[in-house]
């Protein structure tokens, strides 16, 4: 019976993954395709010779390695500010007692709505007024704050026993000390998880970086993409050779990090002899 | 501590922690909102010299008699009530699985995890060939299985369907994280206990981890069904730029970007954007209400 | 040689420039820059691509609102009359002379002016052209259509061999647009007439053509040449500025050249001039004003047209260039790009005036809805004319 | 330090009040115990001194400080909670060395302390493990260890002894006093277990019904208890009661006729049940003799009650003549008072 | 039902083997009491009974069937936790009415055997609080009560008594006790508490360094214990022990000489050693005096080794004669294997 039902779960896990990667897979393969012979595919999706090249072309044709420093420097950035940010908000919301705490919990929530296009406009002009633009401030300092990250630390948070916040305080522990060393570390899983989607966002972020900056000079990885798509067409291999190039440096984060999202399973008391 | 009230002191100190968040947010989202409500309700306005010509509610009756805005709102309903609560079944139910299965859950969840991280552009042009009608993947599929090709992308029947499919691919590596993480959190005495109790693998889920996930669930979904009420890139991506063919996969979020960047008209814009906005207030509302109640039902402090 | 004499880089002004180019065009673009900021000592231009052609509208767009404006961008002149009216465009009278405007060929020159003053200074400027699979054509016997009567005739005839006779964009807007010219009246004009029969026949051509499956729009792959370059398409209808793309995209053993567009019912050609122009803005100071004139005159200089015309595929701007032996040499070796300069005479741009991205995305909009059937000509143009006069009350 | 708490009153959230105008003092130096009833509030006396919970009125002093709105940081107090509250990411080690970290001390000096801590408490194999793998009262000792690392001014003890079994019990108990006596901390000590609070503790405070019922030396509240509650909170097996009503004049001429008068209840402690040796008017019927390693408890029916003695030894009849001491027997009054307690002269 | 563990191993992840070929029985119907150290493995073989943890090697046996490989669900077993382990989201009613939900029995016969439960365990007023509510004496009960709703097989009871105050401990002990009584449900209960498994179980398991080191009854165990581990495991206060080497000759002359020579340590039990009314060649110097209720404990030291009594009444003398009971004498050989025990002879 057991057997049975892991066998169905790894069935089903399998046909999703499938549906999941292939999209991937398409991505490589074309990114290894000459350009005239993409997009006649089913039938020989696997080209004979891999195109190795192409890759080198990307690097060529765009200052990729520009793109990719300012990428890494504002994606750390972004997101180690934000996650400063977001753990002392939501540390503060789980644990201190303030006057309008639900309704300034409330209020983040509602501003989590709030469709982002509306507010690029606005955020330029000050921006500009601010005389940011063409700075990497631009790029960094409007996402040092994430109400959704908040929300989803808070939420983690609550259901922590609070009596270790308690013994931390009679321990000598500040608010401060106790967030440092004993909320983020018990909390490591779910704060990787809510920084490498951050890290992935701000990774691919293209509008804004567009928008904000002027100059080849503070570009990121993204926008250059944009060197392979133009108003009459696109070169698909090339295309999707310099995106393996943007997603590639995602996923060996990811792979990296995933000991610390799985920590909860591995840690947990029984293991290796429960069933 | 346990049974501390507020006090001002207690406030100013909070007040510190919240300080980054506050400013950060404050200038770059709340201030920004309440320009774009104002503008909501300039008439004859030139954005440019910010001469405003008259306040009134012009803006509003345009998005009341505009069909467009009709469909817009339509299709983008429906992308939230199909896609949300598939995204999220179909995340539940991976995450499960991932930490059912002793071995290769990382491997797994990695995968799940690539249409998170493939950026949006890369994701158009992948799912452009998947469902293109000569040579695409999933018409190739439907023929073997002697189903005559259907044209997904050009058809304005099945376009937003596609849209739909593509926005659940995407949102769910996103959710199954979101899902591990708090299913991590569970500590595993409850399900032994639970177990002991003679809960079999269905009862130990309605009755253990679904109330104990709950919290974690209303923050996807209110974030799941977010995230489908602003979808844009992927229609932009997936469409070429359009919204579909023939409009049929307008969503709110793109009438909006039409009506603010294509055709200049920015307050009517900052109005579907307030519209939009109150929309998916409305719908968190309901939603967290539901939970709570849910929540209640299931016999948990509210 | 020159370089030693120029003085510090601090002492020159800095002009700077969006445009929306990308690839092969924005590396040509670049040279030319750079051999612009050797050529003179005065100015130095800082050119920087901002994505796509849409994207440059939302830098602009942003850029107005908050007051950071460069000294000039690449746009449609489409958008002049919606830029005066945010007061933020200036003429170029009085820093391009019209001696040198008058260099640019007529066709071209029409756009640069509203309300009589020179705004937009053509750039990368294209012509609509008919494409063809020269093997098909040999193989079912036909040869390069000269009305659309025949057109829609030869597509039948691909159709009824199994091949799809007409590819068109993703919107087959230009088309009808040029269509409805011929057919006595614009599409996108302040006060179009669209009710009148001769509208819908033209209308009815690509409507049909597409109910009965001999046309396609690309729908989605945004470009109908990934259709054509597959080799199972007869016609396909762009502009001259796929021509470049097309040629390294075409698989070996597929043959295909361009021709001027059909003619409709016999009326005189017109053909859809599409591409962008140039415009400054008033935020710079004189001298960068100055520059950027500079670099406008330097752009219409003989070599540099052609430079331009030859490594991106779009239309040298000056007649002398287009007449230059130069080029001649050029189109003996592209014979596709020949089809352009014989169109360019019959270019007829549309007017620009205040609201025209909207009515054009009405236009659009109409066209998509027909290319997926959703509804028919004769209601389609009873639409966009509600709307269109909708429009026009409303900005009134 | 003496610590005083002042006409405390505390209710929880929509509860009536747990205390009400309740008032105690930890004499200086002294280990004191606390005992009650489950669900009593001993727990929420600790929380009060640990500065966790706020009371609703009342002071609490230390010394002549006035710490009620002290954080408890400021409190300098050692705590092992009830659920020992181990920081799971931590090791054995880090969990004692926490209290240490955070007043800044050495890395050296503080695995220095740790490694004396972890001696006094028997876990120098165990440092490198994490709580979660580490047995009930091999947490609880990690607890104990982490409260006394910073040598606190006052240690408040939440059942520190609850899982252990007898013999480490006694040893950590023998731990516990001689640590408090070597260092002089005043200590709170909440227990459930009367061996516990009457072998280590100075005085023993019981608690019951949100009132403080008395506060003594062991022997004092075995002996003289000043009410019911208290006579049978305190000693094992229970003491024995029966109504005065029914008591055979046998007994009623040991008792005080003054005080008996007004009694209602007789309590008799289960040592003061004896086999007569010479015959007598009371007989008991032994329904049971169970052994319990040294004792014997032996089960009698009277018809004035049933009792259990201590005092009997093993035997195969099955009624016995009794004869009761009169050092064993305490008077109450219908509401609970000690009117007398015979073991005064015994003091 | 008779459960049986056959020769099981089990070694936790990167640790020695706990258990090493342990086996033993708890017969069908009795409540078996199991004692042992801290650590010394006593939840892991109720975790082992409860399906929780897998051997890695033996077998275990529910009367005839081999349920090693059965899942938890399938054994029908009620268990307390030593964390109790209640659902936080649910109320104390909803806790102990889980089982039954589980079984599918209806709402009202749910709520209706939650009432009865909940009189049990005296948390009628409880019923509607959170877990987190409750304090941890109330835990234990609800845990407890959970644990017999559903009338289980097989009853296993990790240290449900550990805290609870005397008064409900005894209370709770008789409920226990009457319950596997009249249910005959096979228990095992964890305890650390002695009394507790003198007063209600049939039988005793001593368990320490992996190894079952004696099965019987209190008495068994109290008075012929197997080897040291037991004798002193048994017992409040622990046994005093002797090197047999110093033995004055008058201590000599009361142990078998066959025996003697063989043993390095002698026990002796605390209520054995008495004051000499005639005068004796024992003397011992009383170092301190403690009354623990009924109970006085004696210190006494010797020259051949300190000693606790409980059976010298209260005196102010200094130095006192000595005489020693033969029963309460236990001799050990190296190994600690018991050669003699004094006591047989009482039974
Ligand atoms: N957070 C709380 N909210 C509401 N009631 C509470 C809370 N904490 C404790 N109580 C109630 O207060 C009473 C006293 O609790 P407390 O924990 O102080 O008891 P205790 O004497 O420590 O008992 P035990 O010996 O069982 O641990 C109990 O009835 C309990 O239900
Ligand atoms: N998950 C685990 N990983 C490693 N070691 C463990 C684990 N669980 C228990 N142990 C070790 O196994 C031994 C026995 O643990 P167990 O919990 O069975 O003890 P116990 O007899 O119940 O003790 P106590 O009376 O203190 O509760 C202990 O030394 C403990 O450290
Ligand atoms: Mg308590
Ligand atoms: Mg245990």
């Amino acid at each position: 019976m057991r057997v049975l039902t892991t066998f169905l779960w790894y069935l089903l896990l399998i046909c999703g993954a499938i549906l999941m990667l292939l999209p991937f897979a398409w991505m490589i393969l074309t990114s290894l395709q000459p350009a005239t012979t993409t997009l006649t595919m089913p039938t020989n999706w696997l080209p004979r010779t891999l195109q190795w090249v192409n890759y080198q072309h990307v690097w060529q044709l765009a200052p990729f390695t520009r793109y990719w420093l300012n990428s890494l420097l504002v994606t750390t950035t972004t997101t180690l500010g934000q996650l400063f940010s977001s753990l002392l908000a939501a540390f503060a919301f789980t644990h201190l007692q303030f006057y309008g705490r639900r309704f300034l919990f409330g209020l983040l929530v509602a501003l989590m709505l709030v469709p982002g296009e509306l507010l690029l406009i606005p955020n330029f002009v000050t921006i500009a007024q601010l005389h940011w633009v063409n700075t990497y401030a631009a790029l960094i300092i409007p996402w040092l704050a994430s109400v959704f990250m908040v929300v989803t630390l808070h939420q983690a948070f609550q259901s922590q026993p609070r009596s270790l916040y308690y013994a931390a305080h009679i321990d000598g522990a500040s608010d401060w000390q106790y967030l440092w060393h004993i909320l983020v570390p018990t909390n490591r899983p779910i704060i990787t998880a809510v920084a490498v989607l951050q890290v992935i966002a701000s990774w691919n972020a293209f509008m804004w970086p567009l928008i904000m900056t002027n100059s080849e000079q503070f570009r990121t990885l993204p926008v250059g993409l944009m060197a392979f798509t133009s108003e009459q067409g696109t070169n698909y291999p090339l295309l999707m050779a310099a995106s393996v190039c943007v997603i590639l440096p995602l996923l060996i984060l990811y792979v990296c990090l995933q000991k610390y999202l799985m920590l909860g399973i591995t840690q947990s008391r029984w293991k290796g002899s429960t069933q | 501590m346990l049974n501390t009230k507020p006090t001002l002191k207690s406030t100013r100190k909070a007040l510190l922690y919240l300080a980054p968040l506050l400013i950060i947010t404050l200038v770059f989202t709340v201030w920004p909102l309440i320009h774009a409500l104002l503008m909501s309700s300039y008439v004859r306005y030139n954005y440019f010299t910010n001469h405003v010509g008259a306040i009134g509610w012009a803006n509003f009756a345009y998005l009341w008699h505009d069909p467009l805005f009709h469909l817009a709102l339509r299709n983008t309903l429906c992308l939230v009530f199909v896609a949300m609560p598939v995204t999220v079944a179909l995340a539940l139910v991976i995450a499960l699985g991932l930490n059912r299965i002793p071995r290769l859950a990382r491997f797994f969840q990695t995968i799940y995890f690539l249409p998170f991280v493939t950026a949006t552009i890369a994701t158009g042009l992948v799912w452009n060939w998947i469902f293109r009608l000569d040579g695409g993947l999933l018409n190739a599929s439907l023929q073997h299985l002697g189903i005559s090709p259907i044209d997904w992308l050009n058809d304005p029947h099945v376009a937003l369907l596609a849209l739909i499919v593509v926005c659940v691919w995407q949102g769910l590596g996103f959710n199954v994280v979101l899902f591990l993480a708090g299913l991590n959190r569970i500590d595993a005495k409850y399900m032994r206990v639970a177990q002991l109790d003679g809960a079999n693998a269905w009862q130990r889920f309605t009755n253990v981890t679904w109330p104990l996930l709950l919290p974690m669930t209303v923050l996807i979904v209110i974030n799941t069904a977010v995230t489908n009420f602003k979808v844009f890139d992927q229609a932009f991506a997936l469409f070429h730029g359009a919204a579909g063919p023939g409009n049929s996969a307008l969503t709110l979020m793109f009438y909006l970007y039409q009506k603010f960047y294509v055709d200049n008209q920015f307050t009517v814009a900052a109005a579907s954007g307030v519209v939009l906005f109150c929309l998916v207030g409305l719908l968190t509302l309901l939603t967290y209400g539901y939970f709570r109640w849910q929540r209640r039902r299931l016999g948990g402090r509210s | 040689g020159r370089q030693t004499a120029t003085p510090t880089p601090a002492k020159r002004t800095t002009v700077t420039f969006w445009h929306g180019m990308t690839g092969t065009s924005q590396q040509t673009l670049n040279a030319m820059i750079r051999d612009f900021n050797h050529s003179q000592t005065q100015y130095r231009v800082v050119a920087s691509g901002q994505g796509n052609f849409a994207n440059v509208q939302q830098k602009i767009t942003a850029a107005a609102k908050s007051q950071t404006l460069p000294t000039l961008a690449q746009t449609t002149y489409t958008n002049v009359p919606d830029y005066l009216h945010g007061k933020f465009i200036v003429p170029l009278n009085g820093y391009i002379s019209k001696r040198t405007l008058n260099r640019i060929d007529p066709t071209l020159r029409q756009v640069s002016q509203y309300q009589g003053k020179t705004y937009a200074m053509p750039f990368s400027k294209s012509i609509g052209l008919l494409f063809y699979n020269q093997d098909l054509l040999r193989q079912l016997h036909l040869t390069v259509p000269r009305t659309w009567h025949d057109l829609v005739r030869d597509a039948a005839k691909a159709h009824a061999h199994g091949y799809t006779g007409l590819a068109l964009d993703q919107t087959f807007r230009p088309q009808w647009s040029a269509l409805a010219c011929q057919a006595g009246t614009p599409l996108v004009a302040k006060h179009p007439r669209l009710s009148s029969p001769q509208m819908l026949a033209a209308t009815d051509v690509i409507y049909q053509m597409i109910k009965h499956q001999t046309a396609a729009t690309a729908g989605t792959d945004g470009f109908g040449n990934v259709r054509f370059l597959k080799g199972k398409t007869l016609f396909y209808t762009g502009t001259s500025a796929a021509i470049g793309i097309m040629q390294t995209n075409t698989p070996k053993g597929l043959h295909w050249s361009a021709a001027k567009m059909p003619s409709f019912r016999g009326n005189p050609r017109v053909y859809a001039v599409q591409g962008n122009e140039l415009v400054m803005f008033n935020s710079a100071s004189p001298a960068q004003r100055r520059g950027a004139a500079a670099l406008m005159k330097f752009l219409l200089a003989e070599k540099q047209t052609l430079k331009w015309a030859k490594a991106t595929g779009y239309l040298p701007l000056t007649t002398k260039a287009l007449r230059s032996q130069d080029y001649r040499n050029y189109l003996a070796k592209n014979p596709a790009a020949q089809a352009t300069v014989k169109s360019l005479p019959y270019g007829k741009p549309d007017t620009a005036f205040y609201g025209y991205s909207e009515t054009q995305n009405a236009a659009t909009q109409v066209a998509d809805e027909l290319a997926t059937l959703q509804t028919t000509p004769k209601q389609g143009l009873a639409q966009l004319q509600r709307k269109l006069t909708a429009l026009q009350t409303d900005g009134e | 330090m003496q610590v005083t708490l002042h006409e405390i009153t505390l209710a929880y959230d929509r509860q009536p009040a747990l205390l009400d105008h309740f008032s105690c003092t930890l004499p200086d130096g002294k280990l004191v115990a606390l005992l009650g009833p489950s669900g009593s509030g001993k727990s929420t006396i600790l929380n009060l001194l640990a500065g966790l919970l706020t009371p609703q009125a009342g002071q609490i002093f230390f010394d002549q400080t006035d710490v009620t709105t002290y954080d408890s940081r400021q409190r300098n107090i050692g705590m092992v909670f009830q659920d020992y509250a181990l920081y799971p990411h931590l090791t054995v080690r880090d969990n004692i060395a926490f209290p240490l970290k955070m007043a800044r001390f050495k890395k050296a000096a503080r695995y220095q302390r740790v490694a004396e801590l972890a001696d006094l408490v028997q876990l120098t194999d165990q440092l490198g493990k994490f709580p979660q793998e580490l047995s009930g009262g091999q947490q609880q000792r990690v607890a104990i260890a982490r409260a006394l690392a910073k040598h606190p001014a006052l240690l408040l003890l939440d059942e520190p002894l609850s899982s252990l079994d007898t013999a480490l019990r006694e040893e950590l108990r023998t731990v516990i006093h001689h640590i408090q006596r070597q260092t002089g901390v005043t200590t709170l000590l909440v227990t459930h277990d009367q061996e516990d609070a009457l072998q280590i503790a100075d005085e023993i405070m019981v608690l019951a019904h949100g009132r403080l019922q008395q506060i003594g030396t062991g022997q004092a509240l075995y002996q003289s208890p000043h009410n019911l509650t208290v006579a049978q909170f305190i000693g094992r097996p229970q003491i024995n009661l029966c109504a005065v009503t029914n008591l055979p004049a046998t007994l009623r001429t040991l008792l005080p006729a003054a005080q008996l008068a007004q009694a209602t209840t007789l309590g008799i402690r289960s040592e003061a049940v004896h086999v007569a040796t010479t015959p007598s008017p009371l007989t008991a019927a032994l329904t049971a003799q169970v052994r319990l390693g040294r004792d014997t408890q032996s089960h009698l029916h009277t018809s004035y009650g049933d009792f259990i003695s201590t005092a009997i030894a093993p035997t195969t009849a099955t009624a016995v003549p009794l004869t009761i001491d009169r050092q064993g027997c305490l008077l109450f009054d219908a509401q609970g008072a000690c009117l007398w307690s015979g073991g005064d002269d015994l003091a």
